[in-house]
C-alpha cells in the first residue's frame, strides 16, 4: 500500500458500517469480528503507507516526488473548474500520525469493547457506528480537500452523536448526545463559513493549494485574519475549547470505549489536526495565531480547575482532556506543530489508557463517582498499574509520555510567550494535582462503597490486552522525540524533524531549566494531593470547606451552562415566541384570515345594495346606460 | 321633405319619457307600458334611417317588423308574469316583490 | 436522448392522466384493481422518470425530446405559432422528473391502506401527479399554466376530503391562496405575451424575446413580481407561505408528500421558468428582493419551527426554511448558487416527502402528532426512528446526505455574491439542527412512554416507500455528479445574464 | 253574469278634463300649423309630421304621468297609433299598418285585460315610486344627450324612399322568410310560455 492509496483507510470501515448496519442481526456474534477484522486491516494498512512515506525520505529531508503522496478524483465540477470539489487525499508527517494515532487506538479500543459491551442489546449497531466513526476520522485525517474534510468532520460529529446518546432511553444521555451534537454544529457555522470564505478568493478547496496561495499573497491580511478565525471556531467546537467546551462533560453518557476513542484520543483532536494541517497560514496572520493561542490557553487552566472538584471519574478525565487540548492548542498558537502533534500522539495513548482503565473500573463496580469507590487495587491489580501509569503521563513525570511532549510544549513557551509559560506550568502542577486525587480515590484507601468493591473483579484478558499495550505506549511513546529512537524506526533526523512538514525543521530539545522546574512542581503537586487525599478525605472536605463559594463556583463549571441555557431560554426561545406570535397574529391572523374577514365584511355591508326593488336595479342601470353613452359621445368626437 | 331630424328628435324624446316611466312608476303594467314607447322610440329610429339611409338594404325595416312582434311576444309574456306575481303578492307593485333581496 | 423521446414525455403527462380516467371506469369496491393500476402506473412513470433522467444528455443540446403539436394558430391574438402542445426536456427539468416519479411511487405505495373512498383518492392524485409533469416538461406557455392549475385545484378535495384536524380549514385557505397567486402569473403570463408581441406561447420564442429585449425592460421590472409573488406563493415563499403548514398539517400522507415533495417545487420551477428564464432582466433587477425574502423565509422558518410542538407543522415550518433556500440561491444569480436553488428543490422534495411519510405513518395508528406526547418512540418503532433520523440529518444538512449538496452550492453561490447572507444561511442550518435534534430527544430518545405500546412498526409498504427516499437521500449525497452535471450546465445555458 | 253598470262616476271628470285640455292645446297647434302652410313656410306632410309629432309626445307624457291606471293606457293608443302615422309619413305603409294592428289592437287590448285581471280597475289609482325625482332627471339628461348627439351630426338633405306593402311583401317572403318563420315560433313559444306562467298550477289556486 503506498501513500496514494490512503482512500482506502477510510473506506474500509465504511464497508464495514454497511454490512454491520444491514446484517448485525444475522451475523454470528452479532458481526463484532468483521468490525475488528476491518480496523485490523486499516491498522495494517496505515503502517505500511507510513513505510511507503517514510520510504520517500531522503538526506533528512521530506521530499516525496511531487502528486506522490497525492490522490484526486473529481467529485463535482461546475462550469469546468468554477467549482471543482476534488476528492483528494494527502499523505505527510501530520497525515502518517493521525493515521496511526486514529486505527491504533481504533483497534484497542475495538478490542476493549468486545468485553465491555457484551451482552448490550445493539452490541452490533455499537460497533457499525464505531466502524463508520473511524471511517470518517480516516477521511478527515487523510483528506486534502477542505470540502471533504467538512464532510468527515460532520460524520464524526453524527457518530458522536449517535453514540453519545447509544443510552438514548437514558434521557440524560439523548440531552447530552443533542448538547454535543449541536454545540459542535455551532462551530461548525463559522467552519464553513471560514472554508467558503478561503474558497471565495482562492476558488479552490485543496488545503496545499490554499497554503501556497496565502504564501503567495492572494488574500489581503484582514480577510484571512477574518477566515481564519471563522476557520479556527470550528476546531474550538469539535475541540471542546472555550467558550464551546460544555459539551464534552456531558458527552461522558455515552459507553466509556467510545468516550476513549471519541471524546479522548481521536475526534476531539480533529480541531487541533486542523489547525495543525492550516498552520503555514496561520503562521501569516499574527491576530488570528494569538486567538488559537490564548483561546487554548484559557481552556487549559479553566478546564485544570474543574477537573479537581468532579467527581465522576470519566469527568475528570474530560476536563484534563479539555485542558490537555488546551495544551495543544497553545503549541499551535505558538506555531509549533512539532510540539502540538506530539503532545496528541501521546495523549492519544496515554487518554485512551486513562479512558478505558476507568472502564475496566466501571465495568467491575458498576459505580463511575470517585467518592464511591476506593481501595480498589486489591480487586484490580491490573487495572491500577495501567491507570497509574497513564496518570503518571498525563501528570508529565519522567520517563513517561506526557512529560516529553508537555516538556516541549513549556519549552516553546519558555522561548516565545513568558506568560503562556507561567500559566502552563501552573496548569501542569493542576493537572498532576486533579490527577492524584482520582488516583487516590479510586484505588487507594478503604472502599467507600463495601457493595460495589465486593463484587467487583479483574476484567477479562481481551479488556486487559488494549490496557497493556496503551500502557506500554504510554510508557514508551515519548522516546520518538529523540533522535536516536527516530532513525531507528526509520525517519532520517528524528520524528520531531518530520513531524515539522512545513518550515523550519525543528528537531526535539531538551533544557533541564525547563524540564527539571516542570517536574518538582509536578511532584510537589502529586505530594499535596498525597497530603490532601491519601487516606482520609477529611481534608479534602476541610478544603472544600475553606473556600465554599470558590468550590460551588467550579463544581457548577463557571456557570457556563447555567448561561447556556439561560440564553437558549429567555434569548432563542424568546425570539421563537415572538416570531410564533408574529406568525399568528401579523401573517395569519391579519395578512391572510384578516384579509378573508375584510373581504368578507365587504360583502356583508354592500349586500344591502341589492334592494330587491327593480326600480332600484333600473335607476342603476340607466345611470351606467348615460355614462356609457356620454363617454360614447366624447369619444366620437 | 321633412328632415330626418325630425324623427329622431321626437324618438328621442320618447325614449326619454320612456325612461323616466320605467324609472318613475311603481305599478308593473305601466312599466311594461313605459317599456312599449321605448320600443316605438327605437322603431323609429330604424325605419327613419331604413328609409332615409340604405333604403335598399331594408334591414332597418325588417328589424322594426321584428321589434312590433317580440314586443308583442314580451307584453304576453310580462303580463303573464304579472298575473302571477299579482295572485301570490296581491299586488302589482314592483316594489313589493322584492324577496330576492340581500 | 433522441428526437422520439418527446413521447416518453408525452407519456409522462398522460399516463397518470390516463390513469384517473381509468380509474373513473372502475368499480370503487374492486380495490385490488384500483391496487393493481396505480401500482402499474406509478410504476410505469418512475421507470420512465429514471429513463428520461438517465438519457439526458447533458453535453448535448439545452432542450432534449423536442415535440410539438400545433394546436391553435393564426386566430385572433394567435400567430403562426400560436399555442402548440411543445414537451421538451432541460437539465433541471430532468431532475424534477425523477423526483417526481421516485415521490409518486413512494405516496402510491402507502396510500393503498387508505379505506375511505380509495379509488377517487387516487383518480385526483393522480391529476396532481400528472400535472406536475406538465409543468416540467412543457415548453408552451399555455399549457404550462393549465397543467400547472390542473396539478393545485385537486389538492383542495384531496385536503378537504381525506384530511384530518382543521381540514376543511387548511383546504379553503390552500386553495384561496393558490388561486388568488395564480391571477398574479396569469397576468404575468399574458402580460409577456402581449409585450412580446409574437402572437406565440411558445416558450423558446418567449425566453428569447425576454433576452433580446423584445419584452421592454421596464415589462419585465413591472412583471417579475407579479410571477415571482405568483408561483412563489405556491413555493412558500414568504411571507406568503402561511397557507403552507396549515395545509399540511391536515393533509393526508401521500398529498402531503406529493404537495410539499412535487408541488410546491412546481411554484419554484414557474419562478425560474416564467421569471428567470422569460423575464431574465426583471429577475436581474429583482434579484436582491428575491434574496432577502428567501434569507428571511429560512431563518423565519427555522425560528417558528423551533417552537411548534406538532410534528407536521414543524415539518411545514421546515419547508417554508428550506424552500428560502432556494430563492436564496435563485437571487445569486450565478451558476453555482442556481444551481444550489434547483438541487435543494430535488433534496428538500426527497426529505420532506420522507417526514410525511413517516409521520403520516404514525399518525394512522396514534392519532396524535404533538411532540411531548411521545418518549422514548426508539423503542416501540426502531425502523422508524432510523428512518425519520435519516431524514432529519439530511434536513440539517449533514454532509453525505442530498440536503448538504444542495446547501452547500447555494451557501457557495450566496457567498460570491453577499457574504453576510451566506453567514446568515449558514447559521439558518445550525438552527434547524437545533429544532430537529430537540424533536429527537423529546419524541424518540428518553424513556418510553407505555401509553403508545399499541403502536406497531410502520408496515411494509411504508418501509419501501421509505428505503426508496433514504436511498435516493444517500446517493445523492455520496454521488452529487449526475445531478449536479445535469443541473448546472441547464442553469448556464438555458438562464440567460447568468454569471459563473 | 254581470249586470251593466254606468260608467263609474271617478271615470267622468278626468276624461271630460283631458279632453278639453287636449283641444285646448291642439287647437292653437292646428291654427298655426294650418297658417304655416298657408303662408307656405312648411309643406303638408310637414303639418301632419307635427300634429302627430305633438299627438305622439302628448300621449307619451300622458301615459308616464297620468296617475290612473286606465288613463294612462288610453294615453299609451293615442301614442302608438300616433307613430303609426310617422310610419306612414316615412313611406312605410305596411309597417303603419302591422302598427295599428298589433299595437294600437293586440297590445292595448292585452294590457287592458291585465289591468282588469290585476285589480286595478276597482282601484286604478297608484302612486309613483320613491326614486321619481332622480328618474325625472335621468330622463331630462338622456334626452338631452340624445339630442347633443342628434344635433352635432350632419345629415343628409335627401328625403325618404317609398317602398310599398306589395314590394315589402315580396321581400320579407323572398329573403327573409326563414326570419319571419322564426319569429312565429318564438311568437308561439312566447305565448305559451305566458299561459303556462299564468295559468293556476293547483287546483285550491284556480279556486281562489
Amino acid at each position: 500500500m503506498t501513500m496514494e492509496q490512503v482512500w482506502l483507510l477510510p473506506a474500509i470501515p465504511a464497508g464495514v458500517f454497511v454490512i454491520l448496519s444491514l446484517f448485525n442481526r444475522v451475523l454470528p456474534r452479532r458481526g463484532d469480528f468483521v468490525a475488528v477484522l476491518g480496523m485490523g486491516t486499516v491498522v495494517v494498512l496505515a503502517v505500511l503507507a507510513i513505510a511507503d512515506f517514510q520510504g520517500a525520505f531522503h538526506d533528512g529531508h521530506f521530499a516525496p516526488a511531487p502528486g506522490a503522496n497525492t490522490y484526486e478524483f473529481t467529485w463535482v465540477n461546475i462550469g469546468d473548474g468554477v467549482l471543482r470539489i476534488m476528492f483528494s487525499t494527502y499523505f505527510d508527517a501530520i497525515t502518517a500520525v493521525m493515521v496511526f494515532v486514529v486505527s491504533f487506538v481504533a483497534l484497542m479500543v475495538f478490542l476493549f469493547s468486545i468485553g465491555y459491551m457484551h451482552g448490550e442489546e445493539r452490541y452490533g449497531w455499537y460497533f457499525a457506528v464505531l466502524s463508520l466513526f473511524a471511517g470518517a476520522m480516516l477521511l478527515l485525517v487523510t483528506t486534502n480537500s477542505l470540502i471533504f474534510l467538512y464532510l468527515a468532520w460532520e460524520g464524526v460529529g453524527l457518530t458522536s452523536y449517535l453514540l453519545i446518546g447509544f443510552y438514548w432511553e437514558r434521557q440524560s444521555a439523548a440531552e447530552a448526545a443533542k448538547k454535543a451534537f449541536i454545540t459542535t454544529r455551532v462551530g461548525d457555522v463559522g467552519f464553513l463559513i471560514g472554508i467558503i470564505l478561503l474558497w471565495r478568493v482562492a476558488g479552490t478547496f485543496d488545503i496545499q493549494e490554499l497554503i501556497h496561495l496565502a504564501e503567495e499573497g492572494a488574500f489581503s491580511e484582514t480577510y484571512l485574519t477574518v477566515s481564519m478565525i471563522f476557520l479556527f471556531m470550528g476546531a474550538v467546537g469539535k475541540s471542546a475549547q472555550f467558550p464551546l467546551h460544555v459539551w464534552l462533560p456531558d458527552a461522558m453518557e455515552g459507553p466509556t470505549p467510545v468516550s476513549a476513542l471519541i471524546h479522548a484520543a481521536t475526534m476531539v483532536v480533529a480541531g487541533v489536526y486542523l489547525v495543525a494541517r492550516t498552520l503555514p497560514i496561520f503562521d501569516l496572520v499574527p491576530i488570528a495565531q494569538n486567538f488559537v493561542l490564548y483561546t487554548g490557553l484559557f481552556t487549559a487552566v479553566m478546564a485544570a480547575t474543574q477537573g479537581l472538584v468532579a467527581n465522576d471519574i470519566k469527568r475528570v478525565l474530560a476536563y484534563s482532556t479539555v485542558s490537555q487540548l488546551g495544551f495543544m492548542f497553545v503549541a499551535l498558537g505558538l506555531g509549533s506543530v512539532t510540539a502540538a502533534m506530539f503532545h496528541l500522539l501521546t495523549h492519544a495513548f496515554f487518554k485512551s489508557l486513562l479512558f478505558l482503565g476507568s472502564g475496566s473500573v466501571i465495568h467491575a463496580t458498576h459505580q463511575q463517582e470517585v467518592e464511591h469507590l476506593g481501595g480498589l487495587w486489591r480487586k484490580l491489580p491490573i487495572t491500577t498499574v495501567t491507570f497509574s501509569i497513564g496518570s503518571l503521563a498525563l501528570a508529565g513525570i519522567v520517563p513517561f509520555a506526557g512529560f516529553w511532549s508537555k516538556d516541549e510544549i513549556l519549552l516553546e513557551a519558555f522561548e516565545l510567550n513568558p506568560f503562556a509559560y507561567a500559566v502552563l506550568a501552573g496548569t501542569a502542577a493542576l493537572t498532576a494535582l486533579y490527577t492524584t486525587r482520582v488516583v487516590l480515590l479510586t484505588f487507594a484507601g478503604r472502599p467507600r462503597d463495601q457493595h460495589a468493591y465486593d463484587h467487583a473483579h479483574e476484567s477479562g484478558p481481551i479488556m486487559l490486552l488494549p490496557l497493556v499495550l496503551l500502557a506500554t505506549l504510554a510508557l514508551g511513546s515519548g522516546f520518538v522525540a529523540f533522535d536516536g529512537v527516530g532513525r531507528a524506526l526509520g525517519f532520517v533526523g528524528g520524528i520531531g524533524q518530520v513531524v515539522t512538514s512545513h518550515g523550519e525543521p525543528h528537531s526535539f530539545a531538551f533544557h533541564p531549566n525547563i524540564a527539571v522546574p516542570a517536574t518538582v512542581l509536578a511532584l510537589l503537586a502529586i505530594g499535596a494531593g498525597f497530603e490532601y487525599w491519601g487516606g482520609n478525605a477529611i481534608r479534602a472536605e476541610r478544603a472544600r470547606q475553606w473556600a465554599p463559594e470558590l468550590h460551588a463556583l467550579l463544581v457548577n463549571r463557571y456557570y457556563m451552562d447555567n448561561l447556556y441555557q439561560a440564553f437558549i431560554d429567555r434569548v432563542v426561545l424568546g425570539l421563537a415566541g415572538i416570531v410564533a406570535r408574529f406568525e399568528k397574529s401579523v401573517v395569519n391572523e391579519s395578512g391572510v384570515d384578516g384579509g378573508a374577514q375584510t373581504l368578507n365584511w365587504m360583502g356583508f355591508r354592500l349586500k344591502f345594495l341589492q334592494t330587491g326593488r327593480i326600480p332600484n336595479y333600473a335607476l342603476g342601470m340607466a345611470l351606467g346606460v348615460l355614462v356609457l353613452s356620454i363617454f360614447a359621445l366624447g369619444g366620437g368626437e | 321633405m321633412i328632415p330626418i331630424e325630425n324623427f329622431l328628435l321626437l324618438s328621442a324624446l320618447l325614449f326619454a319619457i320612456g325612461f323616466y316611466g320605467v324609472l318613475a312608476r311603481r305599478s308593473a303594467i305601466l312599466i311594461l307600458m313605459s317599456v312599449e314607447l321605448m320600443l316605438a322610440a327605437v322603431s323609429i329610429n330604424f325605419i327613419a334611417f331604413a328609409a332615409y339611409m340604405d333604403p335598399e338594404a331594408f334591414t332597418g325595416l325588417i328589424f322594426a317588423l321584428f321589434v312590433i312582434a317580440i314586443a308583442a311576444a314580451e307584453v304576453g309574456l310580462a303580463l303573464g308574469i304579472v298575473l302571477r306575481v299579482f295572485r301570490e303578492r296581491r299586488s302589482s307593485m314592483v316594489d313589493d316583490a322584492s324577496s330576492l333581496k340581500w | 436522448m433522441t428526437a422520439s423521446d418527446g413521447y416518453v414525455l408525452l407519456a409522462l403527462v398522460l399516463i397518470p392522466i390516463g390513469t384517473s380516467v381509468l380509474l373513473m371506469f372502475t368499480p370503487s369496491k374492486e380495490r385490488g384493481a384500483v391496487i393493481g393500476i396505480t401500482g402499474l402506473s406509478s410504476l410505469a412513470m418512475f421507470v420512465l422518470s429514471v429513463y428520461a433522467f438517465a438519457m439526458y444528455d447533458f453535453e448535448g443540446e439545452q432542450f432534449q425530446g423536442m415535440l410539438t403539436i400545433p394546436w391553435v394558430s393564426n386566430v385572433g391574438l394567435l400567430g403562426e405559432k400560436g399555442i402548440q402542445l411543445k414537451l421538451g426536456l432541460d437539465g433541471m427539468a430532468a431532475t424534477l422528473v425523477l423526483l417526481t416519479g421516485i415521490i409518486t411511487m413512494a405516496g402510491t405505495w402507502v396510500s393503498w391502506k387508505l379505506t375511505h373512498r380509495m379509488k377517487d383518492y387516487f383518480i385526483l392524485l393522480y391529476l396532481v401527479a400528472g400535472g406536475v409533469y406538465g409543468t416540467w416538461v412543457m415548453l408552451d406557455v399555455f399549457f404550462f399554466f393549465l397543467l400547472y392549475e390542473t396539478a393545485v385545484l385537486p389538492m383542495y378535495l384531496l385536503i378537504g376530503v381525506w384530511g384530518s384536524t382543521r381540514k376543511e380549514y387548511g383546504a379553503t385557505k390552500l386553495m384561496m391562496m393558490l388561486v388568488g397567486a395564480s391571477i398574479l402569473i396569469f397576468v404575468g403570463i399574458f402580460g409577456a405575451f402581449s409585450a412580446a408581441g409574437l402572437g406565440t406561447f411558445d416558450m423558446e420564442e418567449l425566453f428569447r424575446a425576454g433576452e433580446t429585449g423584445l419584452i421592454p425592460r421596464n415589462t419585465q421590472i413591472l412583471l417579475f413580481p407579479m410571477v415571482a409573488v405568483g408561483c412563489g406563493t405556491l413555493a412558500g415563499m414568504w411571507p406568503f407561505h402561511s397557507w403552507s403548514p396549515d395545509g399540511h398539517a391536515s393533509a393526508p400522507t401521500s398529498v402531503s408528500m406529493l404537495h410539499a415533495g412535487v408541488l410546491m417545487k412546481s411554484g419554484a420551477w414557474g419562478v425560474i421558468r416564467l421569471g428567470f428564464q422569460m423575464l431574465p432582466q426583471g429577475a436581474e433587477y429583482w434579484a436582491p428582493a428575491l434574496m432577502v425574502i428567501g434569507i428571511t423565509a429560512a431563518l423565519y422558518g427555522a425560528i417558528s419551527a423551533l417552537r411548534q410542538t406538532d410534528l407536521k407543522l414543524m415539518t411545514g415550518f421546515s419547508s417554508v426554511s428550506h424552500m428560502g433556500y432556494v430563492f436564496v440561491g435563485l437571487g445569486t444569480l450565478n451558476v453555482i448558487g442556481m444551481s444550489g436553488a434547483v438541487l435543494q428543490m430535488f433534496a428538500h422534495g426527497v426529505m420532506t416527502a420522507l417526514f410525511f411519510l413517516l409521520i403520516g405513518g404514525m399518525y394512522d395508528q396514534s392519532h396524535n402528532r404533538e411532540i411531548p406526547n411521545f418518549s422514548g418512540m426508539a423503542k416501540q418503532m426502531p425502523i422508524w426512528t432510523i428512518f425519520f433520523v435519516i431524514a432529519g440529518l439530511a434536513s440539517l444538512g449533514l454532509p453525505g446526505m442530498s440536503g448538504f449538496i444542495a446547501e452547500v452550492h447555494i451557501f457557495i453561490g450566496v457567498f460570491r455574491a453577499y457574504p453576510v447572507v451566506g453567514g446568515l444561511a449558514v447559521l439558518t442550518a445550525a438552527i434547524t439542527a437545533t429544532y430537529l435534534l430537540r424533536m429527537f430527544s423529546q419524541a424518540f430518545f428518553g424513556e418510553f412512554n407505555p401509553r403508545w405500546s399499541h403502536l406497531r412498526e410502520i408496515n411494509y409498504r411504508e418501509r419501501a416507500g421509505a428505503t426508496v427516499l433514504a436511498i435516493t437521500i444517500l446517493t445523492m449525497g455520496i454521488w452529487p455528479a449526475p445531478w449536479i452535471d445535469r443541473v448546472a450546465n441547464a442553469v448556464a445555458q438555458t438562464i440567460p445574464g447568468v454569471s459563473m | 253574469m254581470q249586470e251593466r253598470t254606468a260608467l263609474p262616476p271617478q271615470f267622468d271628470r278626468p276624461i271630460m278634463l283631458g279632453g278639453l285640455l287636449a283641444g285646448a292645446v291642439a287647437t292653437p297647434l292646428l291654427v298655426v300649423l294650418v297658417a304655416l302652410r298657408v303662408v307656405g313656410l312648411i309643406s303638408s306632410p310637414e303639418v301632419v309630421f307635427w300634429m302627430a309629432f305633438g299627438v305622439v309626445l302628448a300621449g307619451a307624457l300622458g301615459t308616464v304621468m297620468l296617475s290612473n291606471i286606465v288613463h294612462a293606457a288610453l294615453a299609451l293608443v293615442f301614442t302608438l297609433l300616433g307613430i303609426a302615422a310617422i310610419y306612414l309619413l316615412l313611406g312605410q305603409e305596411f309597417l303603419a299598418l302591422a302598427q295599428v294592428l298589433v299595437y294600437g289592437g293586440g297590445v292595448t287590448i292585452l294590457i287592458v285585460f291585465g289591468l282588469m285581471l290585476t285589480n286595478a280597475t276597482e282601484d286604478p289609482i297608484v302612486s309613483d315610486g320613491a326614486q321619481k325625482p332622480f328618474a325625472f332627471g335621468v330622463g331630462i339628461l338622456l334626452a338631452l344627450v340624445f339630442a347633443v348627439a342628434l344635433l352635432g351630426h350632419h345629415w343628409p338633405a335627401v328625403g325618404p324612399a317609398v317602398i310599398s306593402g306589395a314590394e315589402f311583401g315580396e321581400r320579407l317572403f323572398g329573403e327573409y322568410t326563414l326570419a319571419i318563420l322564426t319569429v312565429g315560433v318564438l311568437l308561439d313559444i312566447a305565448l305559451s310560455g305566458a299561459l303556462l306562467i299564468a295559468r293556476p298550477d293547483s287546483p285550491e289556486e284556480s279556486a281562489e
